[in-house]
């Protein structure tokens, strides 16, 4: 074991760890709450800058072999997970005071990017606990509304499912080939082994769980509801992208045959329009975009189709997209003290009148969403639907198109709401807080750069 | 010089001078711009004719004003064609045109709408000019469509009056009838010989090897163009109710000049006629049955224009009579002879109009000889004209049609013959009954129109006499031999040749037994008639209801079209099965988002029930297929 | 200026014109008009210089851009005119500074979004044409939606979201399986070089002919929506009823020139056997249109809605002509394209003046306003009978050459010994009267008859109002009397696209003879 | 040795009992132990696979699993505790309150 | 069939037991109780199979830790609750089926593996005692160690905001 390397490959990592300790020093000493913040936001610059020249600089290495890799692609991910955060981080401050707060996103952050390394089924094991288990406390946290433990418990209990059928797949895994290495499951898609088909279908079914697949779904919309709105934030970009990140891991570039194609296509596909079609009816903002997040996990799946290199591209990309859209809409609500009242999508009428910026960066976030054109939402729904038909799914690609034009309703619903129907009467004036117009931009400036030079990020790989 | 090109443009220059700026200039100008470019044109005309007449009887002066559009090899040419019946139209077009423009600066003085009014007669010259010079039928087409627009806009010059806005919808939409036929020939005619060129067409058709296509199919889309514009069955219903316009109008448009460009086509196209006995038939059929019920209809109006109109109708009949038995120049030479007395007819009409301050029922005149001396004298020749009289012009034209129509070798029957002349003596009769009753009769005037009465300014008067004085001594013009060169005289039957003298004895008898029974019947005012009619009352009813033609499209045409399309159309096809359709995917969407919405119970066991089917579906899916 | 560089100016103009708009103080309306226009406008001198420069008898793109952008999958910003796009860039950019001038006084509400939608939709129409690459067009075909959805919904009628959505909904169907045609496509038709998304480059021609009418199905759907063809028109109406005039106007003028520029385009070129195959579906389609739009417009009681309807009767032979495959037909279709957008559009405009004067669109509220607009009147009249093709309007030149390309169609070889071309041709002919009909029965409904408005001192016509019409009642003219000079600039492209869908099958009638 | 197949079936059938506990038990608490049920059965196999594979790294999982079952419980019983404060209540059919 | 079988067996009926238990019993601290059994029950076959350090862990961690946490909690809380009185939920019947249902898909799944699957040739058989297995973890796994620091700490934290957060909305 070459300490220098570990050093180095977890850079990233190892800042979010300072950041996480030097917190706990904060709490114990008991700090002002704004250094939580601060500690937190610098933390996460640091982490982000580490893993973009961990990426430039094209380091690849394999501090723990077998269990734990660093390459450009993995690189670039952890540097995608950790910069949607910094908006999520600038959002919370004034709902989270407490560094208790900020030390459980950062662990959470810390096993997302676990998980974007992960070589071995423990540490992804690992991963997804550490990244899972601070956010049911995070929804808990959410002191706006009384309905957060109830989320939380739903959470909690659906993902403890959720583990136990991983480690169940794992354990048949592990039975069939005798390895713990992500590659077992690789290697046992391609394999008609009782043992490992049912291993491949049981982690498979986890991934679904843990990333809200129909029928696996029923937790996404209390928990995004019941959450706050940066929590929710949170866990509709970080904990997906996670999920989805390791996904990849797993299928580690092997091509995928029937069965699990259809597995893989069938359920997302069921997402989709079950997510955009339940959506249009939704009066709470959060759930609408439970409902959405959805239907994006099954596109994000179905792009597990496509080949490898690809594929890779695809998640990488439209996850960076639906992230940083998610969170921008999600930092331009209106905010006040009812939560359950700003939460309505009727507190959203009007207010473009109210609130320009708020309203058209919303629209902005929307439409992406959408996959409409010229925003950045439609080359990530472009480069799923171009693997997927490259893999020669044509109907699944078709159906998944017609699927996604189901969600354009909804969206426009949104920006209906906010541009074309009169506010309500009793409006309370909602101050535009500062620090979530910073996120705002932080979301909006690599949107358009996205939009514009779509091929910086896609001639990454 | 382009001197056709200023013929045309002439008047146009007039349309866009008096349309910008006559309102702004007054009357005056508008008068000298009006009247003084259409004169300007016919004496171009003129210079035009001379040198056409110089180049020899077969010549044509061809001039190329400008390239319209050129599509690959082909190319439409703006080209203007000048030969001897261009000629004659032209010559037709511009001086009567003149002439009722001078003529109307009296009629329409102190109108509000002067100037518009004249830029619209400029405007409707500028088209007639573009359609009888025009060399391909493109170019007559334009001018086809565009006197069609300047009609409509002078019938409903008076656009107050909704009939008589409508009267101009009518118009317009019943020529397009016909010029929906006349651009299907046109089609075909392009697909066939490659050209619109008129002549080139003509000189296909009389090639040894024929354009592969049926030519009398081509020879009856023509025609039904034809029909259209000069109000032939079944598209004659317009020309009635386009009297609403004003007089002149009525008189330049809708007598002389516009309802004779079907006559004009067809002779012009005769190359295709000529090989196309079938629609020849049809363009013969159409024109009697056309002259003869029109002829009917007139006998028992009562609106002096409205007589007017179906003697024109009828009148135009009989050319077409003549076309289709291939005497393409008499026709011309009706057309040439009926320009004269009809419009004197209509413009007496106007003055008698303009003399009883807008009375048209002949009903409530009479005796108006005395008060308007100089008006009933032109009218009175005019109509012996028409009658045909002789030696007056429409005698001359319209013995030679009723010739050819009996003995023509291509096509002429007894039939067509017996029914003309019964054509020609009804003629004679409405257009004496005419003459008594408004002029003869002892006054059924208001006492306050006949107060009022008085004879119209000269610049109405003169162009009275001229006209009659041409429709007097038109007819000695023997058009038919002039035209030769350019349409083949038609040739009779030589076993009929030695009937052709007593069937001009026929002839004359047939026109002065109109006058006698019209002076029968009506020299004492309407008691007589009145009297016949009431003997006689669902002829009557038939006869002035113009055989419910009007009624009977609607029945069967306008209601439909609208039921259909109301119904079929927009409830049937666009709300129920389209919107529908639509709608109902919208609303199940809506509904099915409710039913998902039901399905997240917020009950936790039941989401874990979800996920545990969804785990043992998975593993059922890959086991079905290890 | 280098050549290429004012194509990129005139596409970017509008986009520049937004940015500047941000820089507006709130409340400056009538600036944010100014900008709007003085933007317009210099778009419509660039757009003008353009087309003179243009030269019809050169092969290929002029003016071209090509600068890779998204370098991997091929996709490059690939910009030019050809034949095919120069009339339809010219249209655009004539019609924006009108647009702007007719909303001068109308739009009152939001007045700087509303300018910026304006530009916003601007860009992505000329971006439509002028993109020369599959991706950049499907991007900017579908950056068309979000601006036209707001204005729509924002500025639009009483029953405008229904509207507005409709519109949205089904023009996004459309797309969502022409991307998915796209994409099968481009990856269908990869060679060795990777994939390209050039549109010179890319053909279907190879694949085999199930393949390609299933994706010249997709193709066309997403077009025939846009056109809108029957059956798939009913968001048209809606759509132009309860759009602002501003709305209507890019909506006639043209957003619906895309679908019948895309079938241009993209759809017949792209997949030359399949076009060939399904020629008569869709030439039947195109007359339906005639005449079902026809009697549509027959029945209404909206003036806007009338000339919604009219479209699609209009749209209908533009493809006709271009269904005929005919050279004659496909300028004339070409030319039907130009001319709708400037009738239509006109005609809309005045609407949108009557109706700003009145606050009604019915048929029955108006009579006589010849007699106390008569300003108005001539100008509708004018706008009437253009729309009715009378010659020396430019709507005749294109209806005639489309329907004479049409007959001309009906005996080439690749449908050889079917008569379905020439009845389908008369039958297209009929649609001359209805035109007529609808259009001459609404004119005598509104202009002539009793003097009968919803307020009754109406002005006639300011200053501003007359130029818009006056430029636009002009440059109807000017095409309809010499229609030469804009055919000379789209031969060789239409040329071209008839030789690509023809392959070697067939050389057409107009050719052999 | 015993029969690998009956140790999982064991193991399958501890996995399905704690699964069905989840659903049909309507104590929270409850549900909480029969999760884990469901890590014990997953122990379970995986020793019955380390031994037949003869690998020590299934035996290493079960110590993670043994970490993560006492961090999971450390965290669900507050939760539970926060819940049955606030709802007065243990009974998870009662949860219901965000929904549709 | 030797006494370690016969204890195996033995171990693996009262597990199976216990857990038929767990469904059953109306009260949470009897549902408790037949878990430690269970558990306990898990420990004694895998002492019999020979894996002594897995039976020791159980028996501390789980038993000793996890479970007697689980009983205090227990006892805090209001019997009277009816979830303590009803005890299943209204999805009994489709949830047993589901279960049902599950354990067949996995079972029969394994069923078709045939026979007990041979262990990899050539390997011999690794020792379970605690020494060597310390040594594997240490050397193999010395990150996931470190990772389950983290983790702890992170559900400390976690448990301590809750309990805060929950402190915070009852005052």
């Amino acid at each position: 074991m070459n300490w220098a390397d570990v050093f180095e490959a977890m850079l990233p990592e190892h800042v979010l760890l300072a950041g996480l300790v030097l917190l706990l020093c904060l709490e114990i000493a008991k700090g002002r709450p704004r250094d939580g913040f601060v500690v937190t936001f610098l933390a996460l610059i640091v982490a982000a800058a580490a893993a973009l020249m961990l990426h430039t600089q094209g380091y690849a290495g394999t501090p723990f072999p077998g269990h734990y890799t660093v390459d450009p692609a993995t690189s670039l991910a952890k540097f995608v997970v950790i910069a949607l955060t910094l908006p999520v981080v600038l959002i919370s401050r004034d709902d989270f005071a407490d560094t208790r707060y900020y030390a459980l996103l950062l662990s959470s952050l810390y096993g997302a990017c676990l998980l974007v390394s992960s070589e071995s089924l423990p540490t992804m094991f690992l991963g997804l606990e550490i990244m899972s288990l601070p956010v049911y406390a995070l929804v808990l946290m959410a002191q706006l509304r009384a309905d957060s433990a109830e989320a939380a418990l739903k959470y909690l209990v659906m993902g403890g499912a959720a583990t136990a059928t991983f480690l169940m797949g794992v354990a048949l895994l592990y039975g069939w080939s005798g390895q713990m290495t992500t590659g077992a499951f690789a290697y046992a898609l391609a394999s008609s082994d009782p043992l490992a088909v049912a291993g491949v279908a049981l982690v498979v079914a986890a991934l679904f769980l843990k990333a809200a697949i129909v029928p696996f779904h029923g937790w996404a919309p209390d928990a995004y509801e019941g959450a706050s709105v940066p929590v929710t934030a949170f866990m509709a970009t970080i904990i997906k992208a996670g999920v989805l990140f390791a996904a990849l891991r797993l299928f580690a570039g092997m091509p995928v045959a029937r069965p699990v194609a259809d597995l893989l296509a069938v359920l997302p596909l069921v997402s989709m329009v079950w997510g955009n079609v339940a959506a249009i009816r939704q009066t709470s903002f959060r759930r609408m975009i439970a409902y959405s997040s959805i239907a994006h996990a099954g596109y994000l799946f179905y792009a597990l189709l496509g080949a490898a290199p690809g594929r890779d591209q695809a998640v990488l990309f439209y996850v960076a997209v639906y992230g940083i859209m998610n969170v921008l809409a999600l930092a331009m609500l209106p905010r006040g003290t009812d939560d359950v009242r700003n939460d309505r999508l009727e507190s959203l009428q009007g207010l473009y009148h109210r609130h320009p910026y708020a309203a058209i960066a919303i629209a902005v976030a929307m439409l992406s969403l959408a996959g409409l054109p010229p925003l950045p939402g439609f080359v990530g729904k472009f480069l799923i639907f171009r693997n997927v038909l490259a893999a020669g799914y044509t109907t699944y690609a078709v159906l998944g198109l017609v699927a996604s034009y189901l969600g354009i309703y909804f969206y426009l619903r949104v920006i209906q709401y906010m541009f074309m129907n009169a506010a309500p009467a009793d409006v309370p004036a909602n101050r535009t807080r500062r620090l979530a117009v910073a996120a705002s931009l932080l979301c909006l400036a690599p949107a358009l750069a996205l939009a514009v030079f779509p091929g910086w990020l896609l001639d990454r790989f | 010089m382009n001197l056709l090109t200023v013929i045309v443009l002439l008047p146009l220059a007039g349309f866009v001078l008096n349309g910008l700026l006559g309102r702004k200039l007054g009357p005056t100008f508008v008068s000298v711009v009006g009247c003084g470019l259409p004169i300007l044109a016919f004496l171009a005309t003129l210079k035009a004719f001379s040198t056409l007449q110089l180049a020899g009887p077969d010549a044509a002066l061809i001039e190329h004003a400008y390239r319209w559009a050129a599509v690959g090899e082909r190319a439409f040419e703006i080209e203007f064609y000048f030969d001897r019946l261009s000629a004659v139209m032209t010559l037709i077009v511009t001086g009567v045109g003149s002439l009722i423009h001078v003529y109307s600066t009296g009629y329409m003085k102190g109108d509000a709408g002067y100037a518009r009014y004249f830029a619209y007669l400029n405007l409707f010259l500028f088209f007639m000019l573009t359609l009888v010079l025009g060399r391909s039928l493109l170019v007559c087409f334009v001018g086809w469509e565009g006197v069609g627009l300047a009609s409509y806009l002078l019938i409903g010059f008076w656009f107050e009056d909704p009939a008589k806005a409508a009267a101009g919808k009518k118009a317009f939409i019943t020529n397009r009838v016909g010029d929906a036929g006349f651009l299907l020939g046109l089609f075909l005619l392009y697909w066939a010989v490659g050209t619109l060129n008129m002549d080139e067409i003509n000189a296909a058709f009389m090639a040894p090897v024929a354009p592969a296509v049926s030519a009398s199919l081509v020879g009856i889309l023509l025609f039904i163009g034809a029909t259209g514009k000069s109000a032939q069955i079944p598209l004659h219903v317009w020309l009635p109710d386009a009297m609403a316009g004003p007089t002149p109008v009525s008189a330049l448009i809708h007598a002389a000049t516009m309802v004779t460009a079907g006559v004009y086509l067809v002779a012009r196209m005769h190359g295709i006629y000529e090989h196309a006995p079938e629609a020849s038939q049809v363009v013969a059929v159409i024109g009697l049955m056309t002259a003869f019920f029109a002829a009917t209809v007139a006998l028992v109006q009562t609106d002096i224009k409205k007589v007017l109109a179906y003697s024109t109708v009828s009148q135009l009949g009989l050319m077409f009579v003549a076309l289709g038995v291939g005497a393409y120049g008499v026709a011309v030479f009706h057309v040439y002879t009926h320009a004269f007395f009809k419009a004197c007819l209509f413009l007496g009409a106007g003055s008698v109009i303009h003399a009883l301050g807008g009375e048209q029922d002949i009903r409530r005149m009479g005796g108006l000889a005395r008060r308007i001396p100089v008006t009933f004298v032109t009218f009175a020749v005019a109509t012996a004209a028409i009658a045909g009289i002789p030696p007056l012009a429409g005698f001359f034209s319209k013995d030679e049609i009723l010739w050819f129509a009996f003995a023509s070798a291509q096509g002429g029957s007894p039939v067509l013959w017996a029914l003309g002349s019964a054509a020609a003596l009804m003629t004679s009769f409405y257009m004496f009954r005419l003459l008594w009753l408004t002029f003869l009769t002892p006054s059924r005037m208001s006492h306050e129109v006949e107060h009022h009465v008085h004879e119209s300014p000269w610049s109405m008067t003169s162009v009275l006499v001229v006209l009659a004085v041409l429709s007097a001594v038109g007819g000695f013009v023997h058009l038919p031999e002039f035209l030769e060169p350019v349409l083949p005289l038609a040739t009779a039957q030589e076993s009929l040749e030695h009937l052709e003298h007593r069937l001009v004895y026929v002839a004359i008898a047939v026109a002065v037994a109109g006058f006698l029974a019209a002076t029968w019947l009506y020299r004492g005012g309407l008691a007589k008639g009145d009297a016949l009619a009431a003997r006689f009352p669902r002829l009557h009813r038939l006869l002035g209801g113009k055989y419910f033609i009007d009624e009977l499209y609607d029945a069967v045409l306008g209601r439909p079209l609208h039921w259909v399309s109301d119904r079929v159309f927009l409830r049937a096809g666009d709300r129920f099965l389209i919107d529908g359709t639509l709608d109902g995917l919208a609303a199940t969407t809506r509904r099915v988002a409710g039913r998902l919405g039901r399905i997240e119970t917020g009950q936790l066991q039941w989401y874990v029930a979800m996920a545990v089917l969804g785990i043992v579906g998975c593993l059922a899916w890959v086991w079905r297929h290890v | 200026m280098s050549e290429p560089m004012l194509l990129n100016l005139l596409l970017w103009l509008p986009v520049a014109g937004i940015a500047a708009l941000g820089f507006v103080a709130k409340g400056r309306d009538s600036l944010v008009r100014s900008v709007t226009f003085g933007c317009m406008l210099l778009q419509f001198v660039i757009a003008a210089v353009l087309y003179q420069r243009f030269d019809g008898l050169e092969r290929g793109l002029q003016f071209a851009t090509d600068v890779p952008w998204i370098a991997s999958w091929g996709v490059s910003y690939r910009i030019g005119l050809d034949g095919l796009n120069v009339l339809l860039v010219a249209l655009t950019a004539f019609l924006g500074p009108l647009l702007v001038m007719g909303a001068w006084t109308a739009v009152q509400k939001d007045v700087k979004l509303f300018h910026a939608m304006v530009l916003f939709i601007q860009f992505a129409m000329l971006g439509t044409f002028v993109a020369q690459d599959l991706f950049l067009f499907y991007v900017f075909w579908e950056a068309m939606l979000i601006p036209m959805f707001l204005i729509i919904g924002l500025w639009g009628g009483e029953r405008r979201i229904y509207a507005t959505l409709k519109f949205v909904l089904y023009t996004a169907f459309g797309s969502i399986l022409m991307l998915a045609a796209l994409i099968y496509l481009v990856l269908a038709t990869q060679d060795g070089d990777g994939l390209t998304f050039d549109l010179r480059r890319l053909s279907g021609a190879g694949l085999p002919l199930a393949a390609q009418v299933w994706l010249l199905a997709a193709f066309a759907l997403s077009f025939a929506i846009k056109v809108p063809m029957f059956p798939l028109h009913t968001w048209l109406p809606d759509a132009h009823v309860e759009a602002p005039t501003t709305g209507s106007v890019i909506l006639a003028g043209v957003l619906l020139k895309m679908g019948t520029y895309g079938f241009m385009k993209l759809g017949f070129p792209l997949f030359p056997d399949a076009a060939r195959a399904m020629m008569p579906v869709i030439m039947t389609l195109a007359v339906i249109s005639i005449v079902y739009g026809a009697c549509l417009a027959l029945v209404q009681d909206d003036i806007k809605k009338i000339i919604a309807y009219s479209s699609i009767s209009h749209l209908g032979y533009v493809m006709l002509g271009l269904a005929s495959l005919d050279l004659i037909g496909i300028q004339g279709a070409i030319l039907q394209m130009v001319s709708h957008g400037l009738v239509a559009g006109g005609l809309f405009l005045m609407v949108g003046m009557i109706y700003e004067r009145t606050h009604s669109r019915a048929v029955a509220d108006y009579g006589g306003l010849a007699k106390i607009l008569p300003l108005f009147a001539v100008f509708f009249s004018l706008l009437t009978l253009a729309s009715i093709g009378l010659p020396t309007t430019s709507g005749f030149a294109g209806e005639f050459m489309a329907l004479l390309g049409a007959f001309n169609a009906a005996w080439p070889a690749h449908l050889a010994g079917n008569q379905v071309p020439l009845t389908l041709a008369v039958i297209a002919v009929s649609g001359v009267i209805l035109g007529a009909l609808y259009m001459l029965w609404l004119a005598q409904r509104i202009l002539f008859g009793e003097t009968r408005a919803p307020h009754a001192p109406l002005t006639d016509l300011n200053a501003r109002e007359t130029t818009i019409l006056v430029a636009i009642v002009a440059a109807i003219f000017a095409i309809g009397l010499f229609p030469g000079d804009p055919l000379a600039k789209t031969e060789l492209a239409a040329r071209e696209f008839q030789q690509r869908v023809l392959g070697e099958a067939v050389l057409l009638g107009s050719e052999t003879r | 040795m015993a029969d690998l197949q009956v140790l999982l079936w064991l193991s399958f059938a501890l996995f399905g009992i704690g699964l069905v506990g989840v659903m049909v038990r309507r104590n929270a608490l409850v549900m909480l132990m029969c999760m884990e049920l469901m890590l014990n059965a997953v122990i379970l196999a995986l020793v019955a696979f380390s031994l037949r594979t003869a690998t020590l790294s299934g035996a290493v999982l079960v110590f993670l699993i043994f970490v993560v079952a006492a961090a999971e419980i450390a965290i669900a019983i507050p939760i539970v505790l926060m819940l049955s404060r606030q709802k007065r209540s243990l009974d998870v059919e009662g949860y219901d309150s965000l929904k549709g | 069939m030797s006494i370690d079988t016969v204890l195996l067996y033995f171990f693996g009926i009262a597990a199976l037991a216990g857990g038929v238990l767990m469904l059953v019993a109306q009260h949470p601290m009897r549902v408790a109780l037949a878990l430690i059994a269970v558990m306990l029950s898990l420990a004694g076959v895998y002492a019999m199979l020979g894996v002594h350090a897995v039976a020791v862990f159980q028996v501390l961690i789980y038993v000793g830790a996890v479970m007697v946490f689980m009983v205090y909690v227990i006892m805090l809380l209001d019997v009277r609750d009816p979830s303590f009185v009803r005890r299943y939920s209204r999805l009994l019947l489709p949830g047993v089926a589901l279960g049902a249902l599950l354990v067949g898909a996995l079972g029969l799944g394994m069923a078709r593996l045939g026979g007990a699957p041979e262990p990899a040739a050539g390997a011999e058989a690794p020792s379970y005692l605690v020494r060597p297995f310390s040594q594997e973890f240490l050397q193999q796994y010395w990150l996931h160690f470190e990772l389950t620091s983290v983790l702890l700490v992170a559900a400390v934290v976690a448990a301590i905001a809750v309990i805060r957060s929950g402190g915070r909305q009852d005052g």
